[in-house]
């Protein structure tokens, strides 16, 4: 393939075209902004910009209460509410030294692997649809989110905004029927991968697609602080739930899928995969779950008032590494709050990745990255 | 030893008679603007009726596809759905960007759907139904084809926007690169039957031996020109996955972004024309158009036989549509130009061996025919499998194993 | 600070390593334990490059980056003063009030990919919060604190001198004011927020 | 071989298509207004304040005491004291609530108004159809818009409406059997006291003390 300076030798100077792609532009996920430069339909620039979404998360829970963020947090990442909880609360519970029981770390692994599958089922989804494949795997990721969402809504209330786990636990029992039906759920998921697997994986468009494309080195994913699937697609084995094993991740058997290429490819054959390891640990939790209490009764919901100092608690939240920093001043309200949120620090190396590419893969590319504005915004 | 079998009932020829009959008994000054309004008039109205049974279709099928139901809601099943589209299109706002060039944002549909028109003249949908019998039908089809492009391109530029510009280079690089594969692949076909008219190219198809049709189809180069042929046409019309032109998650709508209203309504039309027209072209080249494909069908009415072939290939469109990804614009270029091209120039050659090989061998027909259609057959799948390994290999395109940490 | 790391370790290493750097332990009263080090402005580009290419630490993630706006603050303190009044000498009880000036804060979390430990958590001050807020910025070592040295601009006014690309990232180019601080106030329903215009 | 992928792609969607004819479970599209899902027990929607017996107004069980004005992460909730008391479902005097306004508008169904609720007076309804052509006004909930029954409570989340009416159950016969305690206790003084008057000045210490924490709350 010639590259753009002998394209540009052979066609003598040219007119560079600038595109605003967005905010309102149907494959930028939310309102995002891409400031495009245009040679033919090859990107030479690409500055993303957004901030449209922002709502300053931050300022709105450092005036309320430890409690009062929690709901806040379910509309960081609106597709994965349950490890935005979760996230937050383990910062909290870092932050205050409260212990989680042991039925209430098994529930919270039960929703968020959960939670973990039908985001990239999702992902997937909207990145064929990025891809021009009209909607149909998105419908089928969807047909399965709805089930899943349908377990969260009985679990907790609501099926977006769950708003269920709390610092030293979660804030209800599951019932047995719950999790009978969650096994149900879970034996079908590997059916549904399978077909996923045949509609998709051998399919030459989509291989003609994606290899190649958006290709993420492995050093600059390090350096730029790239984490979660598009990290291990790089070559990286850096899986939270195996480094920091928070919660009770070190009991359970599963594998981290590694990429070789850091293309698109294989970003959205991590997820593919992963999906596969999140059936497994699925299985090990609902044969595991002991009965018991679900909250630390040494947890006060309302006014708690942590020791002055501070805490990073962190997980990996399906779109990689989720963060909270919490500085304390020993009242009932955070000093600070801080989010660590890995769709925007994920799409820091945007740029990198799509130099040189054509107006198409930049979608698909950004697709890969998995953003939801809600986070990146906040 | 090919016989050609006679229409069984008079529903076959329902609608000559009927011509015949109106136009004989209108004042004699009149007959010649009555034959023709009669010949016009039917072309405007069942066409865009198959577009709107279409678009339900579509949208019902794909709904089906993707597991869910589709348009439910006006009428019984969904099946007033367009008349809901239309009046909705026909009553929403009309605008028009204000530094879009306003005459040519106009007339770029009225182009476009026009020329889409044009197209139907040549096409035989029936016995003796073809609007307007050239001696170079095929040519005249391309010839109008090649009109939409301008259409194209018109309402890309006249739009002043940098996706309708886009879209529009896309349209113009595609329906180009496409149509010489479209030709190409029809030009067996001419090579074949000796003729540019469709109505004779038809009669020849409309022969049977023993029970079966001489269908193009059913010859190793014509089933490999047909899958060409519409592959080509897909592009041509801008359909999924050759969808680039409109390409609604890159580039949004492409060249028709700044249409609404009923001028947008009109683009989509013009799309589904196309699509008709560009498979009713392809029933006729390939799939012995009005003709049944066994004799013992043909009491079947012949304008039945076409209707039904458009549906089946329409249904093929929605399927694809309903799985297939898009392709990139250099990747749809280097299909065109690197696998197209030499594919459709392999199936002149098959269609060359075809004509000039013996139909039977030492007296036997059937062996003849048997060893005529294998040479055939080696000379598209040979050419076929080489160029597939050369361009999987070019491209390093492959299914990937992956491994893992513990 | 997790168990592979101790902040006083880490705190001697940088000592020996980059000489001149000065780095302060700020101990965390929270049962997470995670302590900080507090670095000098001058040399905290040389030691963050430290961290990042020291062969055992490998510090080579930054994890986050977080501003946080300290506010002046006056303490009070009761002192007992002997004065004499009237030639009697009395013990009164009596109030002093020092100001201390705030400042801005950035807040480094690291982690060490390659060693999967951390984190090590860097601490940078400003001198006050109004006229002297710069900072050094440590995007050229770590890329990931590109867009949150942003964010800590844009929202906290701290201004990181050496980044490549210091523009407002969530708010709008014309805004005026840094809303994270803790003395800001936002305009209420219908106000006009304010806005630079250029 | 090129074009196996497609094929492939191709079969699914086809499988996918006439399996959404026949089997229940890849076809799982509610037609929602004819057609509707039982909802969970769990589900939850907006708030609502809960009265017993038939008087939305005097048996609202809400004390003012503004612990949900202040938890409530969005502060939709508008409470105003009333100046006087009423008794409560135990007999003891209480504030009520002169204004009681939720602007739904705002609310964001998190449910921490119920959780912190010592009084079981907020509960989450799970009535979703709300749409309303006024913007303000009408999702401005006052007092009586947001009052409803017990009955009403057991209906939509029985499991739930149980454990609360047992827990109440016992608080009042508690206090029952403590105001009999009480009864029997100052019957026994007044017999005391009768007999001898002098003793009475030690009073009953008993008493005023557990009176202590429910006022706390009360003043709060």
């Amino acid at each position: 393939m010639t590259s753009v300076a002998e394209m540009k030798a052979i066609a003598g100077p040219s007119e560079i075209m600038e595109v605003s792609m967005g905010p309102h532009h149907p494959s930028t996920h939310g309102v995002f902004r891409m400031d495009v430069r245009l040679e033919g339909e090859r990107v030479v620039r690409l500055k993303p910009v957004f901030g449209y979404l922002h709502r300053n998360h931050e300022k709105i829970a450092e005036h309320g209460a430890y409690l009062a963020a929690i709901p806040y947090t379910d509309r960081l990442d609106y597709l994965c509410s349950m490890t935005n909880n979760w996230g937050y609360v383990l910062a909290v519970e870092k932050l205050a030294g409260l212990q989680v029981p042991e039925r209430a770390e098994y529930i919270r692994v039960i929703v968020a692997e959960l939670t973990r599958f039908q985001n990239h089922a999702g992902l997937i989804g909207f990145l064929l649809q990025d891809m021009g494949a009209s909607g149909t795997p998105l419908m089928y990721a969807f047909r399965e989110r709805e089930k899943i969402l349908d377990l969260f809504e009985s679990l907790s209330g609501a099926r977006m905004m769950c708003n269920y786990m709390r610092f030293g636990g979660v804030r209800v029992d599951c019932s047995a029927e719950w999790l009978d039906e969650v096994r149900r759920l879970v034996a079908t998921l590997p059916r549904f991968l399978g077909e996923f697997e045949a509609l998709l994986r051998s399919n030459e468009i989509l291989m003609a697609r994606t290899q190649g494309v958006g290709v993420l080195p492995r050093e600059l994913a390090i350096n730029a602080g790239v984490t979660g699937p598009m990290l291990r697609a790089s070559g990286v084995n850096y899986d939270i739930r195996k480094v920091d094993k928070y919660g009770i991740y070190d009991r359970f058997d599963f594998r981290v899928p590694l990429g070789e290429h850091g293309d698109v490819y294989d970003r959205y054959m991590m997820r593919l995969l992963e999906m596969a390891e999140t059936v497994k640990i699925l299985e090990q939790a609902l044969r595991n779950i002991p009965a018991g209490p679900v909250m630390d009764p040494k947890a006060k919901l309302r006014g708690l008032r942590p020791k002055v100092g501070e805490a990073y608690g962190r997980i990996e939240s399906p779109k990689g590494e989720l963060g909270f920093f919490l500085i304390s001043d020993g009242s009932t309200i955070p000093y600070r709050y801080r989010v660590r949120p890995p769709s925007m620090i994920n799409l820091t190396v945007l740029e990198d990745m799509c130099l040189g590419q054509n107006i198409a893969d930049v979608v698909i590319t950004l697709g890969s990255v998995d953003i939801v504005l809600g986070e990146v915004d906040r | 030893m090919s016989v050609a079998v006679a229409p069984a009932f008079a529903a076959d020829q329902i609608f000559v008679a009927l011509k015949y009959w109106l136009v004989l008994h209108t004042p004699g000054p009149f007959q010649t603007l009555v034959s023709i309004l009669l010949t016009i008039i039917p072309i405007i109205v069942v066409f865009p009726a198959l577009f709107a049974v279409t678009t339900v279709l579509e949208r019902k099928g794909l709904g089906r596809i993707q597991n869910r139901y589709g348009p439910n809601r006006v009428g019984p099943w969904g099946v007033f759905q367009p008349l809901a589209d239309a009046v909705k299109s026909l009553t929403k706002e009309d605008i028009v960007p204000r530094s879009a060039d306003h005459v040519v944002h106009y007339l770029a549909p009225l182009v476009l759907v026009a020329t889409a028109f044009l197209a139907f003249a040549v096409l035989p949908i029936g016995r003796n139904m073809t609007a307007v019998n050239l001696d170079a039908g095929v040519l005249f089809f391309f010839a109008i084809g090649a009109a939409t492009e301008l259409a194209v391109f018109m309402a890309g530029w006249s739009s002043r926007n940098k996706y309708s510009l886009l879209g529009a280079m896309r349209a113009i690089a595609q329906m180009i690169s496409y149509e010489i594969p479209l030709i190409l692949s029809s030009v067996a076909v001419i090579m074949i039957s000796g003729t540019l008219s469709t109505t004779r190219i038809v009669d020849e198809q409309a022969h049977y031996t023993g029970t079966v049709a001489h269908w193009n189809v059913f010859t190793p180069w014509g089933l490999a020109g047909f899958i060409l042929f519409m592959i080509a046409a897909t592009a041509e019309t801008n359909r999924s996955p050759f969808d680039l032109p409109e390409g609604e998650s890159e580039i949004i709508a492409g060249y028709f972004i700044e249409y609404s209203g009923f001028k947008f309504a009109l683009f989509f039309l013009a799309e589904y024309l196309e699509m008709f027209a560009v498979s009713g072209l392809g029933i006729t080249l390939f799939l012995g158009g009005w003709s049944s494909p066994f004799s013992f069908l043909a009491w079947i009415p012949s304008w039945i036989w076409f209707f039904g072939k458009l549906l089946a290939l329409i249904v093929g469109f929605i399927w694809v549509r309903g799985t297939l990804p898009r392709l990139r614009m250099d990747q749809l270029m280097n299909f065109a130009w690197k696998f197209m091209l030499p594919m459709t120039l392999v199936v002149i050659v098959s269609a060359g061996v075809w004509r000039f090989l013996p139909a039977g061998v030492a007296g036997s027909a059937a062996l003849g025919g048997v060893i005529r259609w294998l040479v055939c057959a080696l000379v598209v799948a040979g050419p076929y499998i080489a160029l597939a390994r050369v361009l999987e290999r070019g491209r390093k395109i492959e299914k990937r194993t992956y491994r893992y940490a513990e | 600070m997790s168990d592979l790391l101790n902040a006083e370790e880490v705190k001697a290493q940088i000592e020996a390593g980059v000489p001149g750097s000065h780095v302060t332990v700020i101990p965390n009263g929270s049962p997470s334990g995670q302590h900080s080090l507090l670095l000098d402005n001058e040399h905290a580009f040389a030691v963050a490059s430290f961290l990042r290419d020291h062969p055992a630490l490998r510090l080579d993630y930054c994890s986050l980056v977080t501003g946080v706006d300290w506010l002046d603050t006056e303490t009070t303190e009761k002192i007992r003063v002997k004065k004499v009044v009237d030639g009697v000498e009395t013990e009164a009880e009596e109030t002093r009030k020092t100001k201390v000036p705030g400042y801005l804060e950035a807040v480094y979390h690291l982690f060490s990919i390659e060693k999967k430990h951390g984190p090590v958590i860097l601490r940078m001050r400003t001198a006050n919060r109004t006229g002297q807020t710069q900072l050094p910025s440590l995007t050229p070592v770590w890329r990931s604190c590109e867009f949150q040295e942003r964010e800590a601009f844009d929202l906290y006014g701290i201004v990181f001198v050496g980044h490549p690309d210091l523009r407002r990232i969530l708010m709008w180019d014309g805004f005026a004011d840094f809303p994270m601080r803790k003395d800001y106030h936002p305009p209420a329903d219908g106000v006009p927020v304010a806005e630079v215009h250029a | 071989m090129l074009g196996e992928g497609i094929i492939q792609g191709l079969m699914e969607t086809a499988r996918n298509f006439f399996g959404s004819y026949v089997e229940k479970e890849r076809l799982v599209t509610v037609q929602f207004p004819e057609e509707r899902r039982s909802l969970p027990e769990a589900t939850r929607q907006f708030p609502f304040l809960l009265y017993d017996g038939d008087d939305p107004e005097r048996g609202l069980r809400c004390v003012s005491c503004q612990i949900c004005e202040k938890e409530c992460p969005p502060r939709c909730i508008h409470i105003e004291k009333s100046k006087d008391r009423k008794p409560d479902f135990v007999g003891k005097q209480q504030f009520y609530p002169a204004v009681f306004n939720i602007d739904v508008s705002v609310c964001m169904s998190c449910q921490i108004c119920v959780e912190v609720c010592p009084f079981d007076a907020i509960r989450m309804d799970t009535e979703f159809e709300l749409s309303t052509s006024d913007r303000f006004g009408g999702l401005l909930w006052t007092k009586r818009e947001l009052a409803r029954s017990n009955e009403y409570y057991r209906q939509i989340h029985p499991t739930e409406a149980g454990e609360c009416d047992e827990r109440r159950a016992k608080e009042l016969a508690d206090a029952q059997a403590k105001a009999a305690a009480a009864a029997a206790a100052a019957a026994a003084k007044a017999a005391q006291a009768a007999a001898a008057p002098a003793a009475a000045s030690n009073g009953a210490p008993g008493s005023g003390a557990k009176s202590e924490p429910a006022k706390k709350v009360v003043t709060q």
